[in-house]
């Protein structure tokens, strides 16, 4: 069986995002003043397959994050899994 | 209650006497925001308590010293109204974490040093510890780090030239990341940390203030526990645009003449920068906290006080010049905010929204911090090594004696290899000004337009300061030097990056002590004082310190260009020549570790009389044209120092060891100190035999350089060139990029 | 003859341009903030220079090409002005649409700085008349996102148009993965000119590197001899 | 109205993705061997402040992604947007 798995991080609250920071004034300077609280982070997608439910591919894609995708020091993750077939 | 009371000024990290002597200064008891800025103010980091005693004995006098020690830099004077500001900075337990951003900010806080100075910083450079290189963590590390540094060092357009990258299982947990920024300037743009002048405005500059490092300077003053992971301060991240930002706009400032001071905003932040400019002024600031641009909401006063927030600057323009600096600022988009005024009273003075929140004297944070004399004795463990007898464990392994395999075996192992994995991953050359990168000896940059340049250098053996630290201290210094040296440049002056472990820990303050009178001494006999440094305590993990590792940034001064010499050989038929002589010593080395496994011994000796005038030789030889390329003999000894010099040109060597009584492998692989190898041609070599009788130290003619790929040492070793450079070069790839 | 570099927040390369064209060649050169608009008809040469153009945020060049200055760059490159973009001046030339294609990160994902071999393959242009075809120039590259791409379509038009000038020699030579080794470009009428390598880098004696002046003398040269604009 | 903008931004399939290739590589070698298809892209938050409705705001965040977050020559994007209040 196979999972899609898009998953999202972030960096966490205080930590400073001095990306998003130059881009949010990008948009502005280009007139979009209405933007705010912007913050840049990583958007991944991946297959998983294995013979194994859900909750066994949510556990593998957690291990994944926290030991290789994600940075746990400074950024947070979230992700969301989908059967393909 | 009494219960209560403790973990206050513990959570500060402060002792109960020291609680006692705030409380005898103020005349009362410190409310909750007083004591967390004594907190940090009296924190190692801050306020060097266990070190200042020990740092006092260092020589800071020489006819160059602009400035020395106590400043954000030193400077030296380089003539023609241009100086040099420089200065070596730890950033450890913030890369132990998060390696990344540890060391970009290391870079940019040291940077920030530089600039404030005055000076326009053109050149960086790094020394790094970790672990043995076979641990996926410390790959993670190394790779993360070095990603970091070039991160940083590239964006914001300052060339990384040289360094050193070393390691050893002592690193395993803790590693080290010191980061070395070089400015220049002209002697009318120095300026100071300095707040006075009753009334004149205290302004916040850069950028915003965040809840980023809260309490790091404590953070930095406490060992690496696993737990460290969890109570860390937020992590600083850096951002070197908005600090490439602030410092066109700084040394803007700086030029423009209205200035009384200026601060960078590094460990404790504010608190640190305010009372330090007032202290040194003789002054009082006022500053009003509702005022401080901040970049997340709810700040309490607390945290924008202690705040470790990045690219930040305090500056005390003279009265009415406030719009000049916010006009200057906004320019390049920053932040320039009046926060409060200088005052004559000597206090430093906290208002939240009109209300008095702190009110403390500067001295009292800034200069009065405790100051104690540690117990120190010598190390248990420096008994059981120095009982090694290395002559029976090369007996007793037939591989010790193979020398081909030992050479390429030293040539393949990671403090021995090219460190080009590491140096291709940073900017070396923009400002253009680099003319010789990484690879050499020392790097040079020329000053643009005059005929002279720097040679700059960073140079520590740990494991000798480790067995003998202040043997260890010394060596440390005279390597720099002898680096500065082979490079064609005059040693100026020294910045220093002590690294050691717990300082309460008597053996590691042994250590401690030790290495810096090793330290003083080189740099009496060698002319070349201090002007700066920083102390990096408590580098230990649960296995145990560090080896005590005081790395020794060095600048030299070429008088003349065309004094330029690097370590490669240049043509067929030249001249190898050894200068000083070669003793029975293999302590200590990079052979006994490597090949017998031992990390023992008596380390080499050095006599730094003896050394100074092979230093004196090699560079008059060099100013006299004599000389085609020069070369430090240092780790792994003269077969290694005379393998490194063929790989640029891939020109092999022949040469014809001396009789003598000394081992085998001792020629060959003993780290004996105070030796240069030297290229001429062979018209040049009375001439520079004269030069030696005159200088008293012992030459030799080793052998020539020869068009064949072939390096052939006496019956011993014999090589082809190819493969020895194959090792060489792909060790470390081959380790990172499996 | 007069010169202008444009400095973005972030650059870093601007005085290293300056030093050549000004120092070397002592030719007049302004230094203009990226903020400012100005007529810049009365320049012979624009250089954007390398560096990190508003910290290379989001793209390396995609915030900067948004600067007000960037408005008259391309009405300069529109009257045929002659327009140079090393590094961060390509990549800002490719965002804003100036040059065909786009940047990615390098394929070794890591920073690269060292002198790469380049062979010239057009050397009828303003940029590289000083040089002979297939002729080879060492030059350092120092980016961490010059991976040029371009979609096969792209590819075959710049080749039909001789818009590759220089590429990297062989695939080993190719420090960034960037397809068919393409190091520089220009556009169609051969006014606009991105290259990765830093030949100001590469333009003095003392420095160890002279192939860079070839680039310049080029460009003098044509000044020279055919006055200034292209095509247009 | 506050709107909130979730956007993400990956490379155009048919585009080599070094950064996923090595992230995918290093997965596998840290033994997850099921994993295939990876691709790294960005994730971007932000807040739109705006008296229009839905609509609207989507049209904004179309334009500020051809504009400015997204190359279109490698890049594709898609977005999804919630009223915060
Ligand atoms: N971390 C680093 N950053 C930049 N350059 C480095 C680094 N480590 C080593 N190098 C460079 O590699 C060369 C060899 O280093 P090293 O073996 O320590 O030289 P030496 O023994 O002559 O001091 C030197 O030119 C040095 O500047
Ligand atoms: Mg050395």
């Amino acid at each position: 069986m196979k999972w899609k798995t898009k998953i999202e991080i972030k960096l966490k609250e205080s930590i400073l995002d001095p990306q998003g920071q130059a881009v949010e004034d990008g948009l502005q300077s280009l007139g979009y003043q209405n933007v705010s609280k912007l913050s840049i982070g990583k958007y991944l997608e991946l297959e998983i397959e294995t013979e194994q439910g859900k909750d066994a591919v949510a556990e593998q894609v957690t291990e994944m994050c926290e030991r290789l995708l994600a940075n746990p020091v400074i950024e947070e993750y979230s992700f969301d899994i989908s059967e393909v077939g | 209650m009494a219960h209560n009371q403790e973990t206050v000024w513990e959570k500060e990290g402060l002792t109960a006497e020291e609680y006692q002597m705030i409380v005898a200064r103020l005349g009362r008891k410190p409310n909750y925001t007083e004591l967390g800025m004594f907190g940090v103010m009296w924190s190692e980091h801050c306020s060097y308590k266990n070190s200042k005693l020990i740092l006092k004995k260092f020589p800071t006098e020489g006819k160059r010293v602009l400035q020395g020690p106590g400043e954000n830099a030193g400077i030296i004077d380089i003539g023609d109204n241009q100086a040099i500001s420089f200065k070596i900075e730890s950033h450890n337990h913030p890369s132990a974490i998060e390696p990344y951003q540890g060391a970009a900010t290391g870079v940019g806080g040291i940077i920030r040093d530089i600039f404030t100075m005055g000076a326009r910083p053109i050149a960086s450079l790094n020394s790094l510890r970790f672990g043995n290189l076979n641990n996926n963590h410390v790959k993670y590390l190394f790779k993360e780090v070095v990603a970091g540094i070039a991160g940083y060092g590239n964006s914001i357009g300052i060339p990384t030239v040289g360094g050193e990258v070393n390691f050893a299982a002592a690193y395993q947990g803790n590693p080290l990341v010191n980061a070395m920024s070089v400015g220049l300037m002209e002697h009318d743009d120095i300026a100071t940390g300095t707040a006075s002048g009753k009334g004149n405005p205290v302004m916040v500059v850069g950028a915003a203030t965040g809840r980023d490092g809260i309490q790091g300077a404590s953070f930095a003053s406490d060992e690496l526990t696993d737990e460290s992971a969890e109570d860390r301060p937020a992590v600083q991240v850096g951002d070197p645009f908005m600090e490439k930002l602030l410092l066109e706009a700084s040394l803007e400032l700086i030029k423009s003449g209205v200035l009384v001071g200026i601060q960078d905003m590094g460990a404790a932040g504010l608190i640190s920068s305010s009372s330090e400019m007032a202290g040194r002024g003789g002054a009082g600031i006022e500053m009003e906290m509702s005022k401080v641009p901040c970049r997340e909401e709810g700040m309490t006063p607390y945290e924008m006080l202690l705040s470790e927030s990045q690219e930040r600057m305090l500056v005390v323009p003279r009265k009415g010049k406030e719009k000049l600096v916010e006009k200057i600022f906004a320019k390049y988009g920053l932040h320039a905010a009046v926060i409060g005024k200088v005052t004559a009273d000597g206090m430093i003075r906290v208002l939240h929204d009109g209300e008095i929140i702190a009110e403390v004297p500067a001295k009292a944070l800034a200069d009065d911090a405790p100051v104690y004399q540690r117990d120190s004795s010598r190390p248990a463990y420096l008994t059981e090594i120095e009982k090694l007898d290395i002559n029976k464990l090369i007996e007793a392994n037939p591989a010790a004696k193979n020398y081909n395999q030992v050479l390429l075996k030293l040539l393949a192992s990671a403090n021995i290899a090219s460190k080009k994995w590491v140096y291709e991953q940073y900017d070396q050359q923009v400002q253009n000004n680099t003319l010789v990168l990484p690879g050499s000896d020392a790097a040079v940059l020329r000053i643009k337009g005059k005929n002279k340049g720097l040679a700059l250098t960073t140079d520590c053996n740990g494991r000798y300061c480790y067995l003998n630290p202040k043997v260890g201290g010394r060596i440390a210094v005279a390597e720099a030097a002898r680096n500065i040296v082979c490079s064609g440049g005059e040693p100026l002056a020294i910045t220093d990056g002590l690294n050691f472990g717990n300082p309460m820990d008597p053996e590691v303050f042994w250590q401690f002590e030790e290495a810096a009178q090793g330290i003083s001494e080189a740099c009496l006999e060698l002319e070349t004082p201090v002007t700066g440094g920083n102390v990096s305590f408590y580098n230990e993990s649960p296995d145990g310190a560090i080896y005590p590792t005081p790395i020794i940034g060095m600048v030299g001064l070429i008088r003349d260009l065309q004094d330029v010499t690097t370590h490669d050989f240049k043509d067929a038929g030249d001249q190898i020549i050894l200068l000083g002589e070669t003793k029975e010593e293999l302590g200590g080395t990079e052979y006994l570790k490597e090949i017998l496994g031992e990390e023992k011994g008596s380390i080499p000796e050095i006599n730094l009389k003896y050394e100074k005038r092979v230093q004196q030789t090699c560079l008059t030889a060099i100013r006299k044209g004599f000389v085609k390329s020069a070369h430090d003999c240092s780790e792994g000894g003269l077969a290694v120092a005379l393998a490194e010099s063929t790989f640029r040109k891939e020109l092999g060597i022949k040469i014809n060891l001396p009789d003598s009584d000394i081992s085998k492998v001792a020629e060959l692989f003993g780290e004996t100190q105070s030796r240069i190898i030297i290229t001429t041609e062979k018209e040049n070599l009375d001439n520079i035999q004269n030069i030696a009788c005159k200088n008293e130290i012992a030459m030799t003619v080793l052998g020539t350089v020869i068009p064949e790929k072939l390096f052939i040492i006496d019956g011993l070793i014999k090589l082809d060139l190819e493969e020895m450079k194959k090792q060489w070069q792909n060790a470390i790839p081959a380790e990172m990029e499996s | 003859m007069k010169f202008a570099v444009i400095t973005f927040p972030g650059s870093n390369c601007d005085q290293d341009i300056f030093q050549v064209t000004n120092s070397v060649y002592n030719i007049e050169t302004d230094m203009l903030w990226h903020n400012t608009k100005q007529d810049l008809s009365k320049y012979d040469c624009i250089f954007l220079p390398g560096g990190f153009s508003y910290g290379d945020y989001l793209r390396s060049g995609a915030i900067a090409r948004f600067a007000p200055m960037m408005g008259e760059v391309v009405n300069y490159a529109e009257a045929g002005g002659l327009v140079v973009g090393i590094c961060n001046g390509f990549q800002i030339l490719l965002e804003a649409g100036l040059l065909a294609g786009a940047m990615k990160v390098n394929n070794s994902l890591k920073f690269i700085c060292k002198t790469v071999e380049l062979e010239i393959v057009n050397a009828e242009t303003p940029f590289t008349n000083q040089t002979k075809k297939a002729e080879i120039l060492r030059i350092p590259v120092a980016h961490q996102e010059g991976n040029y791409f371009i979609d096969k379509k792209g590819l075959a038009e710049l080749k039909k148009n001789n818009q590759i000038v220089l590429r990297y020699k062989d695939e080993i030579e190719n420090p960034n993965g960037s397809i068919d080794n393409i190091a520089g470009i220009t556009n169609k009428a051969g006014n606009v000119f991105g290259l990765m390598p830093h030949p100001e880098r590469a333009a003095e004696e003392i420095l160890g590197n002279v192939d860079g002046k070839k680039i310049f003398d080029s460009i003098i040269n044509f000044l020279q001899s055919r006055g200034g604009k292209i095509g247009a």
